[in-house]
C-alpha cells in the first residue's frame, strides 16, 4: 500500500528548510521528490547592486560552513578578471585558513551523522574537539564562522610565529582525536550497522549524475579540485585524494576522515613553507570587461562561480553554483529502495549545504501530480489538524 | 592533453559549427555554438573530450538577447559551450538525454530567465516559491520588484 | 488496621508518592550519567546538583496549554495518559518492597505475581500505540506500528530470561524468589546470562537507544507522542519514569535476590539495586546507536531469544544436578 | 504559591524548538553547539526537542524567505502558551546581507512576535545562552 510522507520544511533532522515527499510502501522507499525554495534568498539579483567589495561580504554568507570557501572562490575569479595577482605570503594564508575550514567541516559532518543515526556520544565527543579548530580559526581571523579574511588582492590578516606554533600543536591533537574517530566510524557494530550497506550509489550513476566531492570520491571517482585545477598553492603540496569504492554511507564516512588526515598533513606544510613579504596587493575598484570562471574544493565537493563584468564597479551577473546541488539527484537516486529510518541519514551523507544549493533546486521526475492522501508537504498543517483540510481519521488509508 | 590541443581538435572536429573559440587562460576554453546543433556538441564533447560532468548553465541577459553558457569540467580543462537565444523567442533544446544530471540547471534557467527548455522531462517551478506571480523573471535586467514594506513592531514604524 | 496498613501501603510507601519522587530522581540519575558519560555536565542549576529538574519539568508541563488536535479521537486522547500511569503503578505494588515477610503476606503477594507483573509491564506499550493511533498524526501512526513491531521482538527473550531464575527457585511467587537467592548467593552466578539479556530487553521495552525507534527524533520527528502537550505528556514522561523503576527494581529482584532487611534495610537495598541496573541502561544509552526496526527484531530473535533459552538450558540442568 | 512555583518551572525548564527559515545555518550550527560539551545549555534544563508540541521556546534563524513564511506562522501557532520567541543572528532581526532581495521579508519580527534578539553573525553559543538565561530572568 504506497502512501506519501511528508518531511516537512521543518524537520529535526534537517537543520535547514528542505521538504522531501517520500512515496512509501510500508518501511520502503519507492521514490523521493525534492521541494526546496524555502531557502532562496535572490542572491543573484542582490550581487548585481553591490560592489565587487561589497560581494566578498554577500558571496561569505552564502552558507555558514562552508562560507571561507565561497568567498575563496569569488575572490579568485575577480583578481583574475581584475588581473591582480596576490602575494606568495597571502595565498598561504588564505589556504590555510580553507583547509582549516575543511577539518572544522568534517568533524561537523561526523558528528552530524553520528546523531542522525542516534549515536549521540559520537556527536557530543566529534562536537567538543571541533572546538579546538574552531578556537585556531577565531585566533586567525577573529570570528569562529564567516573569518572575512579574504580581500580582493590578498589576506587581512598577518600569521606570527606564536599562532603558529598553536595551530601546530592543536593540529596534532586533533589528528590524535581524528584516528580515534577513524576506528569509531568503521568498527563499532552497531553505528556500522546503520551506515553499511545505506544509500548505495554506483559509479556509473554517480559519473551521469554529476555527483561531486566525497560523495562521488566514495563511489570510487577520484575527481578534486585541488588536483585537476590546482592554484599556486596546491601544486606545491604532496597530498593523495582519498577515495573508497564501496559507494554507500560508510564509505563517505572513510573518505571524509581521509580527507581529515590529508587536510593535517597540508596545513603542517602550509605552515612550515610559509614565505615572508606583504600579504595583499590593492586593487583597482573597476574591473576589465571580461568574464571568469572560478573553482574550488569546498569540502562537500566543487563549488564554481561564473562571474562576467562589464567594466564597471559592480558586476553584470554572477553565477553560483554550490556542491550539495550537484548531489542531489544523486540522493533521489540513493534514496530508492531505502528504509524510512535511512532517510536522514542517506541525506545527511551527502552533507547538504541546502542554504548553499538555493538558488537551484531539483525535482527528478516522481509520477507527476500523484496528490494522494497527503497534499505538499505541509507537515505542521497535517500535524495541526486544525487547518481547514485536516484529514479525518476515517479515510486515512492504512493498512491495519 | 594541454589547452592547445583541445582548442586544434575542437576546430578540426566541429569545423563550421564552433562560431567562437577563446582561450582566456590556462584551463579555460570558451566555444560560442549556434542553439540548433547545441546537441551534437555536447555529446561530441561528452564521448571525446571526457566531459561528462557539467558543473553548471549560467544564463546571462544581454538585453535584447539571453545567452546560455555550459561550463563542462573535464580533467584537462573546463569547457564552456555558449549559445545565444533572442529574448522575443526563448527556446533552447535540453541535453538531458545526454546529461541526465543537467534537470536542475534547465529548471532554474526556466524560473529566473523565463527560457522555454523543449523537451525538459518535469517543467514544474522549483525556485520560486509557490505564490509567485507567473510571468515575472527575477533575474532579467529589466525586472523591477517591489520591498515588502517594513513593519516595526511594537508599532512605531 | 490492615485497612489502615494496606491504605498506607498504597498511598505512600510504595505507592503513588514514592514513586513520583524517586521515579524523578531515577530519571535525575539517568540523565546525568548519560550526561557524564559524553562529557557533559547534565542539568545542574536547578536545585542541588540539578536534582530538581525533572520536577521543574513536570510541573511546568501541567502550567503549559494543553492542545488536542480536533482530527483526533478526542475521548481516547484524553483518558490515555491516566490508565498508563495507572498500570505502571499498580505493578509497582506488586514488587516484594515491603510485604517480604513470608508469614504474613500482604495482600498483593501471591503465588504467580510474576507473571501478573509481567503483564502488567507490557500494557504501557498498548496504551502507547493507542496513544499514537488515536492523535491521527502521519509521524505518530508510523510510530505506533513500530511500538508493536518491537514488542513482538523482545517480549519473549524478556519472558523467558525473566523466568529462569523463577524456574531455579521452582516458585512463581517474587517474594519466594527473592528469599530463595538470599539464602543461596552462589546460585546468582549462574543466572548471568539471563541477567544480560534481560537488561537488553528492558531496554527495548523502555524505548530507550538503541532501541528507541518510536520515538526516534531525527526520524519520525515525535514519533507516538509527537500530538501530545500539557498535562498529557506530563503524565505520559512520569509513567514511562515509573517503567523504568518498575523494571530495574523487577530485575533485581529476580536476578540479584531483592531488597531483604527490614522497613530502612529494604528501602537502602530496593534504591541501591535499582540504580545500579538504571545505571548499566544509561551506559548501554550511551555506548550504541539506533538501529533500525527490521535489525530490532532480527537481532530479538537471531540473537536474544536463543540466549533466553541457553539460560534455560542451565537452569534445568543445574536444578536436576541439584536435587 | 502555586503561581511562585510554576514561575519557578517556567524559569527552570525551557524547552526550545529550533526554527530556520531559511537562514546560511552558520547561526544554525552555532545553536547546535550550544548543547554540545563545551557551552553544554543542558545545565539550565534546556532541551531541543523535536515538536513543536513539545516546545516553549522557539529559537528562530534568518531571514524569513517568501516560500517559508505562512509555515512559520503556523508552527508559532502550534506552540502551546506561554511561548517565546527569541531570534538569532543578524539574518534573524533584519535580515542581514540580504536586506532589500526580492524574496526575503527582512527579519523573524515581520511575521512573529519577537521576545529577544541575539545580534551577531553568527551569534556565538554563549550569547544565545545568555539571550536564554535573560528571557527567563523576565519571566
Amino acid at each position: 500500500m504506497k502512501f506519501q510522507i511528508p518531511i516537512g520544511p521543518q524537520h529535526p533532522a534537517l537543520k535547514e528548510p528542505i521538504s522531501l515527499r517520500m512515496t512509501v510502501e510500508g518501511e520502503v522507499i519507492r521514490d523521493a521528490d525534492i521541494r526546496l525554495g524555502y531557502n532562496h534568498r535572490g542572491l543573484e539579483k542582490l550581487a548585481e547592486e553591490k560592489t565587487w567589495i561589497q560581494n566578498i561580504y554577500l558571496t561569505e554568507r552564502i552558507c555558514g560552513i562552508c562560507s571561507h570557501s565561497h568567498a575563496t572562490c569569488f575572490v579568485q575569479g575577480v583578481e583574475k578578471l581584475m588581473e591582480v595577482v596576490p602575494p606568495k605570503r597571502g595565498l598561504y594564508i588564505r589556504y590555510l585558513v580553507a583547509e582549516l575550514e575543511r577539518v572544522h567541516s568534517h568533524l561537523l559532518w561526523l558528528g552530524v551523522a553520528g546523531h542522525e543515526a542516534g549515536f549521540d556520544s559520537f556527536f557530543m565527543y566529534t562536537w567538543r574537539d571541533r572546538e579546538v579548530v574552531m578556537d585556531l580559526l577565531e585566533m586567525v581571523s577573529g570570528n569562529r564562522v564567516h573569518y572575512a579574511i579574504n580581500t580582493l588582492g590578498g589576506v587581512r590578516r598577518d600569521l606570527d610565529a606564536g599562532q603558529k606554533a598553536k595551530i601546530l600543536e592543536g593540529v596534532a591533537v586533533l589528528r590524535k582525536r581524528s584516528e580515534y574517530y577513524f576506528r569509531i566510524g568503521a568498527s563499532e557494530p552497531s553505528f556500522v550497522a546503520r551506515i553499511a550497506g545505506v544509500g548505495r550509489l554506483s559509479k556509473g550513476q554517480a559519473e551521469s549524475l554529476c555527483a561531486v566531492g566525497p560523495t562521488a570520491r566514495a563511489s570510487g571517482i577520484t575527481r578534486d579540485v585541488r588536483k585537476d585545477d590546482p592554484c599556486a598553492v596546491y601544486d606545491e603540496m604532496d597530498f593523495e585524494v582519498g577515495t573508497a569504492d564501496s559507494g554507500d554511507v560508510l564509505g563517505r564516512v572513510v573518505v571524509r576522515v581521509k580527507e581529515l588526515l590529508e587536510s593535517y598533513k597540508i596545513i603542517e606544510q602550509i605552515i612550515r613553507k610559509l614565505p615572508e613579504g606583504p600579504i595583499a596587493v590593492r586593487a583597482p575598484r573597476k574591473a576589465k570587461p571580461g568574464e571568469a570562471v572560478s573553482r574550488y574544493e569546498a569540502p562537500r565537493g566543487e563549488n564554481m562561480h561564473y562571474i562576467k563584468s562589464n567594466g564597471s564597479e559592480k558586476p553584470e551577473r554572477l553565477k553560483v553554483r554550490a556542491p550539495t546541488l550537484a548531489n542531489y539527484p544523486a540522493t533521489i537516486e540513493m534514496l530508492r529502495n531505502g528504509f524510512i529510518a535511512d532517510i536522514p541519514l542517506i541525506f545527511a551523507a551527502i552533507d547538504p549545504c541546502i542554504c548553499c544549493a538555493e538558488r537551484v533546486v531539483t525535482l527528478v521526475d516522481v509520477r507527476s501530480g500523484e496528490e494522494m492522501a497527503v497534499r505538499l508537504s505541509d507537515l505542521r498543517r497535517r500535524a495541526a489538524g486544525r487547518g481547514p483540510n485536516a484529514l479525518p481519521k476515517r479515510n486515512a488509508a492504512w493498512p491495519l | 592533453m594541454s589547452d592547445s590541443d583541445i582548442i586544434q581538435g575542437l576546430e578540426k572536429d566541429l569545423g563550421g559549427k564552433a562560431l567562437e573559440l577563446a582561450n582566456p587562460d590556462r584551463r579555460r576554453v570558451f566555444l560560442k555554438v549556434a542553439p540548433a546543433d547545441l546537441l551534437a556538441v555536447v555529446t561530441l564533447l561528452r564521448d571525446r573530450y571526457d566531459c561528462a560532468y557539467l558543473a553548471t548553465i549560467s544564463g546571462v541577459d544581454k538585453g535584447e538577447t539571453l545567452e546560455v553558457v555550459y561550463h563542462f569540467a573535464s580533467r584537462a580543462a573546463n569547457i564552456n559551450v555558449r549559445t545565444e537565444v533572442a529574448k522575443a523567442s526563448p527556446h533552447v533544446g535540453t541535453i538531458c538525454p545526454v546529461i541526465p544530471g543537467a534537470i536542475l540547471y534547465e529548471r532554474e534557467l526556466q524560473d529566473m530567465f523565463g527560457l522555454v527548455i523543449d523537451g525538459l522531462p518535469d517543467p514544474r517551478p522549483l525556485v520560486t516559491p509557490d505564490d509567485w506571480p507567473a510571468g515575472s523573471f527575477p533575474l532579467r535586467k529589466d525586472w523591477k520588484y517591489e520591498r515588502p514594506e517594513e513593519r516595526i513592531p511594537g508599532g512605531k514604524s | 488496621m490492615a485497612a489502615l496498613r494496606t491504605l498506607l501501603y498504597i498511598l505512600v510507601y510504595p505507592g503513588i508518592l514514592f514513586l513520583f519522587l524517586y521515579s524523578t530522581f531515577c530519571e535525575w540519575f539517568d540523565r546525568k550519567a548519560y550526561a557524564r558519560l559524553q562529557n557533559r555536565m547534565g542539568p545542574t542549576h536547578t536545585g542541588r546538583f540539578g536534582l530538581l529538574q525533572p520536577i521543574a519539568d513536570f510541573v511546568k508541563l501541567m502550567s503549559k496549554e494543553d492542545v488536542v488536535p480536533n482530527a483526533a479521537d478526542r475521548g481516547m486522547f484524553n483518558v490515555l495518559p491516566l490508565v498508563g500511569l495507572a498500570v505502571v503503578s499498580t505493578a509497582a505494588l506488586l514488587l516484594p518492597i515491603w510485604n517480604f515477610d513470608l508469614a504474613a503476606p500482604s495482600v498483593t503477594s501471591f503465588s504467580g505475581d510474576i507473571i501478573v507483573l509481567l503483564y502488567l509491564l507490557s500494557l504501557p506499550t498498548l496504551v502507547m500505540f493507542l496513544a499514537a493511533w488515536s492523535s491521527t498524526n502521519l509521524f505518530s501512526t508510523v510510530g505506533g506500528t513500530r511500538v508493536l513491531t518491537m514488542l513482538f521482538g523482545y517480549e519473549v527473550p524478556l519472558f523467558l530470561s525473566v523466568l529462569s531464575p523463577a524456574i531455579l527457585a521452582n516458585s512463581w511467587r517474587l517474594a519466594e524468589i527473592a528469599a530463595f537467592y538470599q539464602k543461596k548467593p552462589l546460585l546468582i552466578l549462574p543466572n548471568l546470562i539471563g541477567f544480560g539479556v534481560a537488561v537488553i530487553a528492558v531496554q527495548a521495552k523502555l524505548e530507550r537507544t538503541p532501541f528507541d525507534i518510536p520515538h526516534a527524533e531525527t526520524e519520525i520527528v515525535g514519533g507516538t507522542l509527537t500530538e501530545y502537550s500539557g498535562k498529557k505528556l506530563a503524565l505520559f514522561r512520569l509513567m514511562l519514569d515509573i517503567e523504568v523503576v518498575v523494571s530495574s527494581a523487577l530485575l533485581a529482584t529476580v536476578f540479584l535476590a531483592g531488597f531483604p532487611g527490614g522497613g530502612l534495610l529494604g528501602f537502602v537495598q530496593l534504591v541501591l539495586k535499582t540504580l545500579f541496573v538504571i545505571f548499566l541502561l544509561s551506559l548501554i544509552r550511551a555506548l550504541t546507536s539506533r538501529i533500525r526496526i527490521d535489525q530490532v527484531v532480527s537481532f530479538a530473535w537471531k540473537v536474544l531469544a536463543p540466549l533466553a533459552v541457553l539460560q534455560l538450558l542451565i537452569v534445568i540442568l543445574l536444578k536436576g544436578f541439584l536435587k | 504559591m502555586l503561581t511562585k512555583l510554576t514561575r519557578w518551572s517556567r524559569v527552570k525548564s525551557p524547552w526550545i524548538l529550533h526554527l530556520n527559515s531559511g537562514a546560511c545555518n552558520a547561526c544554525d550550527i552555532e545553536v547546535v553547539a550550544a548543547l554540545t560539551p563545551r557551552f553544554d545549555v543542558e545545565r539550565f534544563g534546556v532541551l531541543l526537542k523535536a515538536t513543536p508540541r513539545h516546545a516553549d521556546v522557539i529559537i528562530a534563524t534568518g531571514p524569513v524567505t517568501r516560500q517559508i513564511k505562512d509555515r512559520i506562522v503556523r508552527i508559532y501557532d502550534q506552540v502551546p502558551d506561554p511561548k517565546f520567541v527569541i531570534a538569532v543572528g543578524a539574518c534573524a532581526m533584519s535580515g542581514c546581507v540580504y536586506r532589500g532581495a526580492y524574496n526575503i521579508m527582512g527579519g523573524i519580527d515581520q511575521v512573529i512576535p519577537v521576545n529577544v534578539y541575539v545580534p551577531g553573525c553568527p551569534a556565538r553559543p554563549d550569547a544565545i545562552l545568555d539571550a536564554v538565561v535573560k528571557l527567563l530572568g523576565t519571566l
